[in-house]
């Protein structure tokens, strides 16, 4: 098993090189940047109880907060992903994986962007076990556990979706996969910021997605190489 | 040895074997112990009604007078089979096989009457809005009690009917004894018998009142 | 005379010609019988390996199982076991072992090869209904095994499935929704073959006993096989609606035994009204008698092997006995609610659940004490039939003696789902079931396949079996005592770490009793061919099996309509030909 | 072959009755006011049933020892008395046995299940789920909030479904992992399940109660000594079951209430 794992990841190597050689696909050099922030009064985020799983409690010096609702200096707002929407489908997936990271019973990171068809290896760093359960609707949904030890998960989504991800042995674990139809796509950093590079000349829509709150979009059309600017303000509420 | 000295050593007389101890035949005695089984069974059904009731603040009493007067009706249809079955039994151990059948099939015919009555009402009420799983008045349980009891009984009808349609054309054959139209005399009255305990728990005590 | 022209009907079916008509469809209570024990002894095979496996993992939970994960690749990644599959092992072994092997093998299995020519019939009442019976529990047994290949991988909600988890499909967790349905289809179809083979079964016992052959002369395995039916025919027509009803939860989107409310995998559930407890009574109802169902045919097959082996009737004989046992089987459906004592219902209940509860021990203590009393002034013979039995009496005191605890409402409290509740009821239900039906396989053996089963690698099975079981259930009940929950797939919490050397230690003690049942295995099938030639009466008992030869012919008296003139044990008798005298000999019995 | 099954059976059953008798695995101490008497019950059928189990199977052992066969032609004895000896006995012994414990068990029972709490105890609110528990107490203004099952949601740590838009006393709702309770005070538990069965089991208090979907139940205790304990599920819930559990500690009254205040406080 451990094995073909490596074999297969010696032949994506392999396949990866070989395209950056011969088939470099046309890249575009236009970025699109911005800041996403929010107004009014954050929920304040609360602390997590992890003391049932020892293992995960000590490695953290400071209890460790919910993430639904992340904020940074300056009304950052983290933990948004900012993507092309409308003008860039049909773009083949990477050929290297995304990797989603189960460490200290909590997910790194809290969103993973993907692209559709993209391969997708889930790992379980703690001396716990997990499950991984996807509560997807478009895609078919599984749960999967996984002790420690055991080879990661593999695996990837056919549709575009945002599907909530959950361990149900430490429900207070809760992460999102952002499956894209894009391949330009970005996540909102802690202060805020994002960056989306790469971008042939178009006409795009980016939207904002944020997990409580509704989405957000905005035009934009890029020329030649431009670095064009888009923020974006999500209204939030105390409850 | 002969046979009348065997004596068991208390003295009493012997069991001669090879008679039947109860004076019951195999077949019979199997359709009463098959009988005593699902009476358990309807028994469990009919207690679960009768404890999602009991726990259901809201259960709805949806039956107006036209589905008691249908009821009424089935009920009726019900046990004139089981005249008509008794008759057909007579009949039959009096060997006269022509008017046994013709008794089995009104038998049967009750049991058809039966079900179409019940099926109109089954569609009545689905039109109402009644489902397995919601209706409009009440209790979600509501329709699913309603539906699984009075569909295990109405299989049991429905099996009765074609039993009884095997029993009657085995016998005018020859195939099958008066025993045998005896036999399913006794699932047909046990059926007709369930249907005393669901009509009042299910529709009487369900009628709406006003 | 009464007219006995059906019974003729019933008897006159001539030997069928054909290996389909002969082996599978056959109509032969006693090809049915062997049918009946090759399915339970697949069944406690398949249950074995799953609970080795599960063992394996309570020891050391870390550690992968090479090549485990080419059973599922899901359940087992890279060989190392997830929690859910151990749920899944836990639930097929459960299952597999209550219902298949337990329930199937000493009832179904000795019960329809020997209850007819025990009581000196040809054949049962009704071949064809014996016949159905037994394929409509093979369906429910491909059925519950089929569920370790589908994609889902078999349900987690433990053999007892209780509701909501069992009802609530995958968001519950994996292997609750397309394994769970199989799983209670199974189980429907199995109380469909169980209430046929119940109601064959009391008509057999009541209808085709042969001249002479009065109730008071029934050897004690018919009488445990009719009760047991009696048990079955009602039991199982309460779980059976319980089944459908719970299919309907998942397919009908009924909600019986859900109430509303629930959130699952975050998602709010769309059922209301339902109760969790009417499963639990539902089950337990059944559940209960279902103890007895798999224990009192293991109380007769004992009985009837202590007799041959001590060379003397039980004492009390077939009054007391019986007796007790109709006791124990009328009490065991008032005593559903000891299952329930912390579950939430009327505290009230719980108090008036353990009185019947503490007095069900009354008959069970009666029968145990009679059993040793009768090895008193006995003339033991130590075959390993014998030494099966013997061992029977130790391991069904030991594991009676801690239901004493657990019927207690007050003390269940404490130990209610630790182990030392699973202590209980494997040595009380399992291991002494099982020494049933090895006491029974050892002894019918020569009889069924005319071949003696090798006495060498029968006493070493015993030996290692008897140790074996006590290293194994004892521990459970010292680990119960310091609080180890059942069910846990690992031991994560502070205070069981400490217990996890003891699972070790029941571990090793497992393997090392598992590899005695292969040699027993081995013994069966190499005794089948290379055995001794059986006579017709190796063991010198007295019942009717053993005036036939080995194996019986197809009508078993061979046309000979026997006349039964003696009860059942006449061991150890004074100036008799040998030390006893046949059921169905002439000759008189010197007054005592 | 019967002097050996009779020495293995007596080794059998003096290992195994001497470890019980001790003590290798045993309770941990009580930590309530209601265990002792649950103690004492246990001990009493721990008296009762090992007096069983030593004479039924040494007997046993002696009688396998005694009575094998020779073939000397030796006759079959009766057991002196007969079946009236033996049915006696079990009658008298079993049932008094039975009438001492029922009448000392539902007292026992009683205390723990039938009692009503007293009104002085301190209620905190307990949900289990698959697979935590959590716990709720109802902040300054002593009122708990209501419990909307569609708001419930684990990833904002919204767990028991409260409402703090509309419904003011859920705002000062304490919801926590972990259970902190003062020493030597009754303490009120209500306990109700999000989802499957579980169940509330502390060993040191002697207290194992099922969560049951759809029903709220009362459970109540009084802790007598502080320190650390686990809560564990007993109740089989599902994937996650063996790792289900939270932690109880008994504080001190006065570190109690600087632990409640540092709470509210949050």
């Amino acid at each position: 098993m451990r094995s073909g794992y490596f074999t297969a990841l010696a032949v994506a190597v392999l396949l990866g090189s070989g395209m950056l050689v011969f088939a470099k696909p046309p890249a575009g050099s236009g970025s699109i940047t911005g800041k996403v922030t929010y107004t009014g009064t954050p929920p304040k985020m609360k602390p997590i109880d992890m003391s049932k799983e020892p293992s995960c409690a000590k490695q953290h010096a400071t209890p460790v907060m919910t993430q639904n609702v992340t904020t940074g200096p300056g009304n950052a707002l983290q933990w948004v992903v900012v993507y092309i929407s409308a003008g860039d489908e049909g773009s083949s997936a990477p050929s290297q994986g995304a990797r989603y990271d189960q460490k200290g019973c909590e997910y790194l990171p809290h969103v993973l962007p993907m692209q559709v068809a993209q391969q997708l290896q889930i790992y379980n760093d703690d001396q716990t076990s997990h499950n991984i359960h996807p509560l997807s609707k478009t895609n078919p949904e599984w749960n999967k556990s996984q002790p420690p030890g055991s080879p990661p998960i593999d695996t990837k989504y056919d549709k575009a979706e945002f599907i909530p991800v959950k361990c149900n042995i430490h429900p207070w674990m809760h992460g999102y996969f952002a499956v894209l139809n894009t391949s330009h796509y970005a996540v909102s950093g802690e202060d805020g910021s994002f960056d989306i590079k790469g971008l042939p000349p178009g006409k795009y829509t980016v939207t904002a997605w944020q997990e409580q709150y509704p989405a957000q979009s905005q035009e934009v059309t890029i020329s030649g190489s431009e670095a064009k600017t888009a923020n974006f303000v999500f209204k939030v509420l105390p409850y | 040895m002969s046979e009348s000295d065997i004596t068991l050593k208390s003295g009493r007389a012997d069991w001669l074997g090879g008679e039947l101890p109860y004076a019951i035949p195999s077949k019979k005695l199997g359709m009463w112990l098959f009988i005593v089984s699902d009476s358990i069974t309807f028994g469990a059904v009919l207690v679960c009604y009768a404890y999602l009731r009991l726990a259901s603040p809201n259960w709805p009493t949806p039956f107006r007078l036209s589905s008691i007067v249908n009821g009424a009706i089935m009920t009726f249809v019900l046990l004139s089979s089981s005249v008509t079955m008794v008759a057909a039994v007579e009949a039959a151990k009096h060997g006269r096989i022509a008017a046994s059948v013709r008794w089995l099939s009104a038998t049967m015919l009750g049991g058809v009457v039966f079900d179409i009555l019940h099926i109109r009402e089954w569609l009545g009420l689905i039109h109402e809005g009644l489902r397995l799983y919601q209706n409009p008045w009440g209790s979600s349980l509501f329709g699913a009690a309603f539906f699984t009891l009075t569909g295990l009984h109405m299989t049991h009808v429905t099996v009765g009917v074609i039993y009884l349609g095997i029993v009657a054309i085995g016998f005018r054959r020859g195939k099958f004894t008066s025993d045998d139209v005896e036999i399913s005399g006794l699932y047909w009255h046990f059926v007709d018998l369930v249907w005393m305990f669901v009509f009042p728990l299910v529709y009487l005590l369900s009628a709406r009142m006003h | 005379m009464h007219d006995t022209s059906d019974q003729a009907a019933v008897h006159h079916h001539a030997p069928p010609k054909g290996f389909l008509w002969t082996h599978v469809f056959s109509l032969d209570h006693k090809v049915i019988g062997k049918q009946y024990y090759f399915l339970s002894l697949a069944a406690v095979v398949i249950g074995m390996v799953l609970s080795w496996i599960m063992r394996f993992h309570l020891a050391w939970a870390a550690a992968a199982i090479p090549g485990l994960q080419h059973l599922s690749q899901v359940g087992a990644p890279g060989g190392i076991i997830t929690p859910e599959y151990y749920l899944s092992l836990l639930t097929l072994h459960g299952t597999l072992m209550v219902f298949f092997v337990l329930t199937t093998a000493p009832q179904a299995g000795f019960g329809n090869y020997f209850l007819p020519i025990q009581i000196g019939a040809e054949d049962m009442a009704f071949p064809r209904l014996n016949m159905l019976s037994f394929w409509v529990t093979f369906v429910g047994f491909v059925t519950l095994v089929s569920t370790l290949f589908i994609s889902d991988g078999p349900p987690i909600s433990g053999w007892t499935a209780y509701a909501p988890l069992s009802a609530l499909g995958n968001d519950a967790g994996p292997g609750l929704g397309r394994g769970q349905i199989l799983w209670v289809i199974s189980i429907g179809i199995f109380c469909i073959g169980s209430l046929l083979g119940a109601l064959n079964f009391i008509a057999t016992t009541l209808d085709l006993r042969c001249k002479g052959m009065t109730l008071a002369r029934m050897p004690y395995t018919v009488w445990a096989w009719f009760i047991t039916a009696v048990l079955g025919l009602l039991a199982f027509a309460v779980l059976l609606p319980a089944c459908v009803l719970l299919v309907l939860d998942h397919v009908g989107g009924t909600s019986f035994f859900i109430p509303g409310g629930l959130v699952l995998s975050d998602k709010l559930q769309p059922h209301s009204g339902g109760s969790t407890l009417l499963w639990q009574h539902m089950f337990w109802f059944f559940g209960h008698p279902e103890v007895y169902i798999a224990i009192i045919p293991g109380i007769g097959i004992t009985s009837h092997i202590l007799a041959s082996t001590a060379r003397k009737p039980l004492l009390g004989g077939s009054r007391v006995l019986v007796g007790c046992m109709v006791a124990i089987a009328f009490l065991s459906f008032t005593v559903w609610g000891h299952h329930m004592f912390i579950s939430g219902m009327n505290p009230f209940s719980s108090l008036l659940f353990s009185v019947p509860t503490l007095i069900i021990t009354i008959p069970a203590s009666i029968i145990s004490l009679n059993w040793i009393a009768t090895v008193f002034g006995a003339r033991l013979r130590f075959h390993t039939p014998g030494l099966f039995a013997i061992g029977f009496i130790s391991v069904f005191v030991t594991g009676g003696l801690s239901g004493f605890f657990l019927a207690q409402p007050s003390l269940d409290i404490y130990l209610h789902a630790t182990y030392f509740v699973v202590g209980h009821f494997h040595m009380v239900m399992g291991v002494a079931a099982i020494f049933g039906m090895f006491a029974g396989t050892y002894f019918w053996f020569p009889k069924m396949f005319g071949r003696m089963m090798n006495e060498t690698m029968g006493k070493i099975h015993f030996w290692v079996t008897f140790i074996g079981v006590y290293c194994i259930f004892m521990p459970m009940h010292y680990i119960g005592l310091a609080g180890n929950v059942r069910r846990y797939s690992a031991f994560v919490d502070d205070y069981l770490i400490p217990l996890i050397p003891v699972h070790k230690f029941i571990t090793i003690a497992a393997f090392v009793t598992g590899a005695a049942q292969l040699l027993f295995l081995f013994n069966l099938f190499w005794s089948m061919y290379r055995g001794k030639k059986a006579e017709e009466n190796p063991w010198d008992s007295t019942t009717l099996e053993w005036t036939i030869p080995s194996p019986p012919p197809f009508d078993n008296f061979g046309g000979r309509h026997p006349i039964v003139y003696h009860d059942p044990y006449e061991l150890g008798v004074e100036g008799a030909k040998g030390d006893y005298v046949m059921q169905d000999s002439p000759e008189k019995l010197a007054q005592s | 072959m019967g002097k050996f099954f009779a020495i293995v059976l007596t080794v059998i059953t003096l290992v195994s009755a001497s470890i019980f008798a001790m003590h290798i695995w045993w309770m941990p101490v009580d930590i309530s006011v209601h265990g002792p008497a649950l103690d004492k019950q246990f001990g009493e059928t721990l008296m009762g049933t090992g007096f069983g189990f030593l004479v039924a199977q040494l007997s046993l052992a002696y009688f396998l020892w005694k009575f094998a066969d020779k073939g000397d032609g030796r006759k079959v004895r009766e057991f002196p008395g007969g079946p009236k000896v033996t049915i006696i006995t079990a009658v008298v012994l079993v049932g008094l046995e039975i009438l001492a414990l029922s009448f000392v068990g539902q007292k026992a029972w009683a205390s723990v299940n039938l009692d009503p709490a007293p009104p002085n105890a301190m209620h905190i609110d307990v949900q289990a789920e698959q697979f935590a528990f959590y716990f709720r107490y109802a902040g300054p203004d002593g009122q708990f909030g209501a419990v909307h099952p569609e708001k419930i949601s684990d990833g904002n740590g919204n767990y028991f479904g409260l409402d703090p838009e509309n419904d003011i006393p859920a705002r000062d709702d304490i919801v926590v992992g972990s259970l902190t309770i003062p020493v030597n005070q009754p303490i009120l538990l209500t306990i109700h399940s999000k989802d499957v069965g579980h169940s509330f089991y502390v060993r040191e208090l002697r207290i194992q109660q099922d969560f049951v979907p759809g029903i709220v139940i009362p459970v109540h205790f009084t802790a007598t000594q502080t320190g650390k304990f686990e809560i564990v599920c007993t109740q089989l819930c599902g994937l996650g079951h063996y790792n289900m559990k939270a932690y109880l500690e008994v504080l001190p009254q006065d570190q109690f209430d600087q632990w409640l205040k540092a709470q509210a406080g949050q």
